[in-house]
């Protein structure tokens, strides 16, 4: 299987007789016992622990020894996702860091903003966060107003790098 | 004693509140907002009722839609926790004005306490030091520069009414007086609707040291010693621990005498916390009082055996303090950790979405003060606090090394937490050492980086685990949301929020 | 200190002593046997190694498998328990030349404290106050008859070696003498290898009350106050309280400084537990001394703040005990609630199985000293103990109170357990009373009748919703084993059983 | 559904929309949350309880309100159990009280026995138990020795009444 860890990707196989696993192309001795649905105990290497997993359609949340990891899934539907976003410097997707409520639009559209200009104020949980643009441009999209609710991956406003010819 | 209780607040403080009430055989009822249907606070109380829509305006701090929920369902007092609507006196004098009882201090007290300025003024006229500075407002930007010059740079101009960092700022040099002055005026104006700032010495790396109070109608008042909160991240307390490392003795006897003064001072009531700020020198400086029950009481009710939740009614319902000054003592060391829904990976963002599994911490000296449960989940619209850890131990050792080890057992798949990052406060030398002070995390950030990859192979080995029992689910999924970590790509982030 | 401690138990007090250790940063092994391969214990260890078969003989109880087991993998020390090996002075002698550290005390006072009649003829040469009887065994019915008369109808005879009711029998006449102390004698040879039994009083309606005790190799002895175990089926204490409704200031002062002389005329160190009688007129008798962990040693470090197994391996690693007797106060009310795997409707029959799903209690004062989880098995091979439920208080009635309101948030789904019995126990008028003996279930049985048909409708209906949950997994069901309640369907039983 | 409670069984339909529910021919209003696999919150009459539900094969285990109940499940397969059992006093099938160990037989096959007499003694979980016959008779049948391991629904051995015509 393969597994999305922050910005990486991973290969994850363990062997069908269970008794080695290949993560990233390295072969571990491997050894688990289920112990609930949510509970597992895996020996990698010699070393026994208690790990805890639970998981939702894109995610698996997983715990071992007090430290937790969020997996994205990757589904091999052809698609790629997670790079070239963040390569592509040339437009940018404001997305909100989490659902929140719009506070404040600090831009109209069409203004020029410059690198560390504040774009817009969302609230979530009781604080509120500023987004900045990271690069020079033109604000050329906003699409959501005061006070509205917005997911995660909403696209709050785009700012475009002005072209060279122009 | 009351007949019925309506709590008007939600998450760990909500069933804090019903398990005391339980304990007294005091029925309760449990308003809730429609995002909270399934809210822990809601199972718990032995009944329920929905005050509004999720946005807490329209609910939690809708004052009529709690009053008359309270009016309603044969409840004769409201306790207001913390947040929400705990201290607003204009919330306090309807509820009295309704014919029930708030369970707090009386209104003039709360109004009092919550200007900066006015109890500013009433503390520097009972004798109680506070930071050097100006003694009320002013409009003239000359009296603020007079100000800076005589008690040295660096100051702090800060708004009368406000809290957690809005409205306040930091001036380093004369010359940016004016546009500070300025600027916090605005700021103010548009939080608070008051433009009234003033300015003050800006003490650098200070211990947060803090005396938990209470006064009866009785004319008894007492303190319940000190809670050490140095520990904080955006102005806001993660670790708090008592006794303080850096309070001796004699110290702590005179602190608590100046919070005794200032509740006296203040004809406060009920339960309470003056906050004070402690400098490199130890002289210490009356910050505010907090006319509440405080997120971090629960290490004080471990070191003195006294149940908080518990005197707060009975005072509330007109019972005399059941003990004196002199009965109380600080017996052993207690720690909490706050579980706040949060990713200490990325500048401690709140994080929201489903607890889908939860495995709380258990054992000898442990206390887990929880609002939610495996299959909870955790709304976008209120402070995203999951879970209170507590700890108690014989000392400051034993209590640090069984914080190190609930923390480890401490479960929660769904939402990120800063579970590995206090544990990694907790190791730090520092910390050991009990050398701590407000800005501990900025200033230790770099020995704060945790390794989280220490168990990332046995993290993976799950996963693929977990795919195998689930083969056949999984076939037929869809595109994704791109929803990992959208943020990252987009810069950084200025942080701005409330302080409890 | 020790560089790795073997645990050589299982379940709730092998789990807290390897959180202890975890505290003291100790590695620690877990040993055990086929039928735990998933057990609580085995899960928190550092390491785990299987010793042997399920029968306790072949592993928990294999003293060289146990040995050759911290031999093998580096330990140092070997921590008993309750139970299995703790008592064994031939296992204590063992450990010791393997070059081990028993953690617990010598051999010798352990042999000593064994025996019912050499511990009594010591503590009546300390002037330790026993019940009256016969000071030694005799093989002579005369004897037996003689002090029967002379100290009056009802009478026990007791097997020296003897523990659990077995090798007992109380006599209320005369010319029933000879034919009780024969089968005693067979009975005893059987069960015990030994035929000496003694006579003395027997105590009608008495209160169990034991002191906690410790000694260090430095000449250091203490006590930590009483605990009193009156609640008690089948010998067996079920609910736990310190301090005892029964013992003024001054009982105290006179018990604790009895319980000290006890262990200092046998040469005691390390922790251990003095039981005493007491009667209707406050006269103490010395009955046992338990010379390891006790099962309900919790109440005490709740009140006492002292943490007990990390004082025993301080001891055994040849430390000093770090405080003094006038050091120690009783702080507050402590009541422990043991959760055994057992059938209160149903003369508490233990019960065995898998526990489907469990949720454990929380919240201020509260602690949960647990050795299973959600999944577990419960095996048929050892006592059924699955945790122990103990809270703190300020005072007797909040602790009783939280009692009662922990109890119910208690869920143990697929073993049967004493939750609810305990809840009737705790909410009757003569517990409320403190009026407690050690026949009290006995003599209260009609008013703890508990009626457990309060929830049924909303039980039918759960069960109603999880039918239409899994539809598809049931139409297949194929004809069910009959196994309900098959003994009902027998007639009565006789209960014997181990006490602890 | 039908489910056995101790002795007795009972009828449970819930109604179709949900809103109320039928138990042995009442009728009662009815809502609920489920609020995870094992956790449900139930109003039956008014009256709101959490409700707490795991099961095996043969079984529901339901805990309400701190109380702990056990259901057999009743599967219509034709066959009827948990009835007549106890009715029939003429034979008597000694089963032990749960999985044990025989520790000791106290009676010979053929030996007349009168209600009261110990048969056997077993253990399990550290306890012996005594099991008497209920019932004066003839053992007729001894199906296991001293030591064996044996499961809740081994018939140890059988005890018959004496035919009066003998």
């Amino acid at each position: 299987m393969e597994l999305l860890f922050k910005t990486k990707k991973h290969q994850v196989q363990p062997a069908k007789d269970n008794k080695s696993i290949n993560i990233d192309d390295v072969l571990h001795n491997f050894e688990f016992r289920r112990i609930d649905k949510n509970h597992l105990k895996i020996n990698i290497s010699g070393v026994w622990q208690d790990v805890f997993i639970a998981e939702d359609k894109n995610h698996y949340y997983v715990n071992a020894e007090g430290t937790t990891y969020h997996f994205d899934k990757v589904h091999n539907d052809g698609n790629d996702y997670g790079e070239g976003q963040s390569a592509n410097e040339d437009i940018i997707n404001v997305k909100p860091p989490m659902p929140g409520s719009i506070v404040k639009i600090l831009v109209e559209q069409g203004q020029k903003v410059t690198e560390g200009d504040g774009l817009i104020i969302v609230e979530a949980m009781k604080m509120e966060t500023t987004i900045y643009t990271t690069i020079d441009g033109i604000v050329t999209e906003i699409n959501v107003s005061t006070g509205e609710q917005v997911d995660a991956d909403k696209v709050l406003m785009v700012v475009e790098k002005e072209k060279a010819s122009e | 004693m009351f007949k019925k209780i309506l709590i008007a607040n939600r998450s760990e403080i909500a069933c804090r509140i019903i398990r005391a009430c339980k304990e007294m055989n005091i029925p309760t009822l449990a308003v809730y907002s429609e995002a909270d249907e399934f809210a822990q606070h809601v199972k718990l109380a032995d009944e329920a009722v929905c005050i509004g829509p999720a946005a807490p305006l329209q609910s939690y701090l809708n004052m009529d839609a709690v009053i008359n929920a309270a009016l309603e369902n044969g409840c004769d007092a409201i306790h207001p926790g913390y947040g929400f609507l705990s201290e607003k006196h204009e919330f306090n004098k309807k509820v009295r004005e309704a014919g029930l009882v708030f369970i707090g201090p009386k209104p003039e007290p709360m109004k009092l306490l919550g200007s900066k300025v006015e109890s500013r003024i009433t503390m520097i006229e009972a004798g109680v030091p506070v930071i050097p500075g100006m003694k009320t407002s002013s409009k003239n930007i000359s009296d603020f520069e007079e100000m800076a010059e005589k008690i040295g740079f660096p100051v702090l101009i800060k708004a009368s009414d406000g809290g957690g960092g809005k409205g306040m700022r930091v001036v380093h040099k004369l010359e940016d007086i004016k546009s500070s002055v300025e600027a916090a005026m605005r700021e103010s104006q548009t939080a608070f609707g008051s433009e009234v700032v003033f300015l003050e010495k800006y003490l650098e790396s200070p211990r947060h040291i803090e005396f938990q109070v209470a006064g009866d109608e009785h004319g008894n008042f007492v303190h319940l010693f000190e809670r050490e909160c140095s520990i904080q991240r955006r102005h806001q307390k993660i670790i708090e621990e008592t006794p303080s490392t850096a309070v001796s003795p004699e110290l702590r006897q005179r602190m608590g005498e100046t919070a005794v003064k200032v509740i006296q001072a203040s004809n406060y009531t009920n339960v309470g916390t003056v906050e004070f700020l402690l400098d490199k020198d130890n002289n210490f400086y009356f910050l505010e009082v907090n006319t509440r029950i405080q997120v971090e009481h629960p290490i004080t009710e471990m070191v003195t055996g006294i149940d908080l939740v518990k005197l707060q009614i009975r005072i509330a319902a007109g019972e005399a303090i059941p003990f004196k000054q002199e009965e109380l003592s600080q017996n052993g060391h207690s720690i909490e950790c706050r579980i706040y829904a949060e990713d200490a990976d990325n500048n401690f963002m709140p994080s929201s979405g489903k607890i889908h599994f939860m495995k709380e911490p258990v054992g000898p000296g442990v206390r887990y003060d929880s609002g939610v449960y495996s299959g909870a989940e955790v709304p976008i619209f209120y402070d995203p606090i999951l879970a209170k850890l507590i700890v108690w131990g014989k000392d400051r050792e034993e209590a640090r090394l069984r914080m190190i080890n609930a923390l480890k057992s401490n479960v929660v798949l769904g939402v990120k937490t800063s579970n590995k990052f206090m544990q990694t406060v907790l190791e730090n030398q520092h910390f050991i050492d009990g050398d701590t002070c407000t800005n501990f995390i900025d200033s230790h950030s770099d020995d704060l980086k945790f390794n989280s990859t220490a168990s990332l192979l046995h993290a993976f080995a799950a996963a693929a685990l977990s795919e195998d029992t689930n083969q056949t689910q999984t076939v037929n999924h869809v595109a994704r949301q791109l929803n990992s970590s959208p943020w990252l790509e987009i810069g950084y982030w200025e942080i701005a929020g409330g302080s409890r």
